[in-house]
């Protein structure tokens, strides 16, 4: 299963490595979210303070979605799909390599963005642990829905549509407990903190679990 | 696009289709039903006083907590038939897992309504960004979704498997609705019955009580029509394939190709 | 010897039509069977069925000693489908492709470069993604990767279709060789003179049906060669 | 060139109505993202009403985004794009049938979403001239500047990702236009909210008139 | 009478690379000219050239007079061109994708029903979203769509590919009909004994430039014919 999972992830990185798509385009679309917020929220001086977290998530989300569309749109093309359920590799692995594929790259987007964020809304990082905890944690929440979810959609020619009506409340869980869990680390009080971080880590372990177990009756169908 | 007639083939006999859904227990129970609205009611409006603080407006406390436990309760039910479609492909429990989903859509609906209502006289608005409110916003529109999942053109069995998979999702967001109260700053109540406090009134009590078998019985009365009418509509669906299959049969025949 | 793939009035729904309608099919090992019928037959509905790509909702399907309606995913491994689509990553490299297919089926990557060698594709492709190939480059490409799983059982639709005479003669040697090696091969072709050549049975498939079955004198030297000039 | 105009937007317009992606997955989405900014917004009470306006406009954006995706990926599916050049149609008709089809299919959601801030966040409507000169100005812009964006990404594989890049620092300006347009109509002040309006106008000339005139070039190149 | 197509030293470059490196072609009218040649030698290239869907970026290409190099858009409504993939709009139904293109070609709603007629695609499918249809259900369609345009010049890349024997035997039917009609047949094709039965003249491709060019005895009785049944 694992070494499934390898060969997956390992196919799906090559794939952004030659397409650049999340470098050159995805990052990019993100950053400009933000800008577009700021410019659009800033008609108080402090609604931005305020709200710098969450508009964060929020355009962390988006930019999963990107992701998460692009990851399946690559096995629905050409009938990949077809062609990964004859090659008889394990779902679990599937699920975990392609899960894993976007993990990472939502986690350099992330970083990137929190660059973007420090220096467009002026806001000091503090709460290092709490933030990267928090970060990895929602990331592979977020990863494993989505994943779980496009192979759903891989089929479907709405895939573009179909697929943000369904993820997006789906995590937007998460978008609330990391939002939390960033106010109070920005806040100085990472103590109360980890409690979210918690909760995300319990979202994170149940939507894996119910993708190792889910995948292969969704890949079977779709 | 399909050929399927839904006329039903030659050898079955229009008669024996059944014409309506009901069933003398259904019947009953659908009885058993009204007269507890109607129990409900008179409890509710006239017999039970009002409250000190919420004065009137606490009596859509019968209407608003039942609807939401229910709502919970048609959501598990949903779960649990996807875990048996998922385990054994019971197309049984997929229709039962539907008709569930389908009437918690109505549930969360109602939970909503009332609680908005609620919500004017007790906090001044029909709505504030409240955990307890947002999550059971976020539910409703993971059953619509649960719903738009169901429509998608697709053979029983997939539509059976990927169904099963979007309720099972959704359900993981009860906790959330029960619990945001505890999670978040929340304005919403905490849980009161299941921490019967004796402070409450014994009419109250009594009317919600009511309130709740009124709400449970409904769901079932519902549930089981709403399974009979998906049922049907399968049945449907194979008589018209009978006809789709001699079709295509016919075509391959008249097919003047073929032996050689 | 119980027949590799088994078929008794096999109904294949796609939506709510019968893309297949009862289709029976006995297949033994080593038999080259031609599938052949007008557009729209259920050839294409026949070899995914046999892949367990789509459900046999009604009557008897096993393929390779398994219950497909059992279990689908049993055989995969053990067959390779060369489908109307090509199956490969756009935006991966020639040999990317090859390989990540092949290591995927569970071959090797020798597997792969030796595949990748037969279907003689110009050495300056092997780095160019896919996406930048022409129809038929591509379709060898696709080949390729089906080659490299050596499958037992073959499934190929218009294995032909938009290949030059060189590629051409390339999968009839290959399908000779299979079937020579023991595998088993499905082909759906409307090539008739081609397939004809190789085949040694032809099944005709008509309103998802099988309408006729006929062996055919297995041919083993090579179909009519054309002009060599320009391959 | 206007009968070319017809024909196209007619030929997209009944795509939608076979598909119904917009009203069956873009409509729910937009409303959701509504919902997640509320949420993440609301830390305190009054954040919400001072934003509203901003968050309309963002989500209106997020969602023509979407539109314009799928507008494109029709034509970028099976060649289609070919087909149309090689119809021999008017360039220019093309851009303003798809425009068309676009901005009518905004102008839907625009409605609908008005409704749901309406009742989400307690905002109550004033100044409607204003508001639906406004929205339609705005709409037009956006979807000329979408369908020029459009073509030029429809050629390419990453279009779903090109898109949001390439469109969004356009329509930005169109953002803030609208955004102060809405605060001014709604806070009761239409007056001053006219200029915006006439803003929101010259963009959506501009851009019309130059896809007008772009659009062939695109088209033949891409 | 001067040439309908006239290419002298055409080059049209992919990225980088040269599909056509240097093409001199000159096609009369009434000409069905077979273009052969290995997968990746240039032939889609040189059809789209023809089409003015590439840019010709060196040497003369003049297609129906008009002179390309200056504007590649005056000749399309006068060319027809079937490629490699369809051109369907996949969620539209058969009848509304064939009335589309059609009058975006300048067409009549009757001309679409009479070519999808003429195509013979059974009647249940006429309003079935093109999505749904087999492949070659789905070249037909596309067939139909070019057809309804009574093209002048025809550009025809691997025509019979997909289709079954009626629909390939209506093909041939098709471009005789039009040659005789005074209309031009530049037709892509790797089913060289199909293709060279109808052609007038052979023109191979290698590596971007014309290697062979030789008229063919213009066959008007219909090809050897396949077993007919099984269409
Ligand atoms: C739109 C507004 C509202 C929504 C969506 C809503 C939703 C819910 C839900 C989902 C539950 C079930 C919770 C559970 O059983 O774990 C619930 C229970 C309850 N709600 Fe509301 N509610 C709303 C407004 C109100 C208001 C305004 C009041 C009264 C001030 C109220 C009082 C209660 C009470 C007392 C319970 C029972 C608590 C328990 O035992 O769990 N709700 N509500
Ligand atoms: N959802 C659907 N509704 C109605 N008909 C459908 C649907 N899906 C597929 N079909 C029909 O099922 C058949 C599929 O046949 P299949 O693709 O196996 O044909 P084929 O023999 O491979 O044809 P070809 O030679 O063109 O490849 C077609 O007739 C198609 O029109
Ligand atoms: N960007 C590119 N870089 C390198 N080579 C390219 C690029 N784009 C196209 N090619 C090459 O240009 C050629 C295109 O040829 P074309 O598609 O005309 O071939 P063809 O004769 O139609 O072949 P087939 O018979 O396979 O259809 C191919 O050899 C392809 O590899
Ligand atoms: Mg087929
Ligand atoms: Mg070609």
């Amino acid at each position: 299963m694992l070494a499934d999972a390898a060969l997956v992830a390992g196919k799906d990185l090559r794939l952004e490595a030659r397409s650049r798509v999340l470098l050159n385009q995805v990052a990019p679309f993100s950053i400009l979210v933000l800008v577009l917020f700021a410019f659009a929220l800033d008609v108080e001086g402090d609604t931005l303070e305020v709200a710098t977290p969450g508009l964060y998530w929020v355009t962390v989300l988006l930019s999963a979605l990107l992701a998460v569309q692009r990851s399946s749109a690559v096995e629905a093309a050409d009938s990949n799909h077809d062609a990964l359920r004859l090659a008889g590799l394990d779902p679990a692995g599937i699920f975990l390599g392609k899960a894993a594929a976007v993990a990472v790259q939502l986690l350099v987007l992330e970083v990137l963005l929190l660059g973007g964020v420090a220096l467009l809304y002026g806001t000091e990082v503090t709460g290092v642990a709490l933030l990267v905890a928090t970060a990895v944690l929602a990331t592979t929440g977020v990863a494993a829905a989505g994943t779980l979810y496009g192979v759903l959609a891989a089929g479907l020619r709405v895939r573009e549509t179909l697929l943000p009506l369904l993820l997006l409340p789906v995590v937007a869980p998460v978008l609330i407990a990391a939002t939390s869990a960033f106010e109070l680390a920005l806040g100085g009080r990472s103590g109360e903190g980890w409690a979210w971080c918690g909760l995300l880590g319990v979202f994170a372990l149940v939507y894996t679990a119910f993708g190792v177990l889910a995948f292969g009756a969704l890949l079977e169908e779709s | 696009m399909t050929t399927v007639t839904t006329e039903p083939t030659r050898g079955v006999d229009v008669d024996d289709a059944p014409r309506s859904t009901g069933s003398p227990a259904t019947r009953a129970l659908g009885a058993v039903v009204l007269a507890l609205v109607g129990l409900l009611v008179l409890l509710g409006l006239v017999t039970s006083p009002a409250e000190r603080v919420q004065g009137e407006a606490v009596r859509l406390f019968y209407v608003h907590v039942p609807t939401s436990t229910v709502m919970f309760l048609a959501v598990g039910v949903a779960a649990l038939g996807s875990i048996v479609v998922l385990w054994k492909g019971s197309v049984f429990w997929d229709l039962v897992a539907a008709a569930s989903a389908e009437i918690a859509v109505v549930l969360t609906g109602l939970s909503l309504v009332t609680g908005m209502l609620w919500g004017r006289p007790t906090w001044g608005v029909y709505w504030v960004w409240d955990a307890r409110l947002t999550s059971t916003a976020l539910l409703f529109i993971l059953l619509l979704g649960y719903q738009a999942v169901r429509a998608l053109p697709a053979d029983r069995t997939t539509r059976a498997r990927r169904c099963a998979v979007a309720a099972l999702i959704t359900s993981l967001n009860v906790p959330i609705v029960h619990y945001s109260v505890d999670w978040w700053r929340s304005l919403h109540q905490p849980a009161t019955i299941s921490t019967l406090d004796p402070k409450i009134d014994d009419a109250m009590l009594v009317a919600f009580a009511v309130g709740m078998a009124t709400y449970l019985l409904g769901y079932l009365w519902l549930l089981i029509h709403r399974f009979r009418v998906g049922w049907l509509e399968e049945q449907v669906a194979d008589l018209g394939l009978g006809d789709a299959l001699a079709e295509r049969r016919a075509e391959g025949l008249a097919d003047a190709g073929g032996a050689p | 010897m119980e027949p590799l793939v088994h078929l008794r009035g096999a109904v294949v729904l796609l939506g709510r039509f019968p893309a297949l309608a009862g289709v029976d099919l006995d297949v033994e090992p080593g038999e080259i069977v031609l599938l052949r019928g007008a557009n729209g037959a259920g050839k294409t509905t026949l070899l995914r069925a046999c892949a367990g790509l789509v459900r046999v909702t009604d009557g008897d399907a096993v393929v390779l000693g398994h219950d497909l309606r059992a279990d689908r995913r049993a055989v995969r491994r053990r067959i390779g489908m060369l489908g109307h689509a090509t199956a490969l990553y756009d935006e991966l490299t020639v040999v990317d492709n090859v390989r990540f297919w092949a290591r995927a089926a569970g071959a090797t990557v020798a597997h792969a470069d030796a595949a990748l060698e037969r279907v003689a594709l110009p050495d300056r492709l092997r780095d160019v993604p896919v996406a930048l190939l022409s129809t038929g480059q591509r379709r060898r490409v696709s080949l390729a990767s089906v080659l490299a799983r050596r499958p037992e059982l073959w499934l190929l639709d218009e294995p032909h279709a938009g290949l030059d005479q060189d590629a051409r003669d390339l999968v009839d040697e290959l399908v000779r060789a299979a079937a020579a090696a023991g595998a088993t091969v499905l082909l759906a072709s409307h090539e008739l003179d081609r397939a004809e050549a190789i085949a040694t049975r032809e099944v005709t498939i008509a309103g998802g049906i099988v309408r006729g079955d006929r062996r055919l004198a297995a041919v083993t030297a090579p179909p009519p060669a054309e002009v060599p000039d320009a391959g």
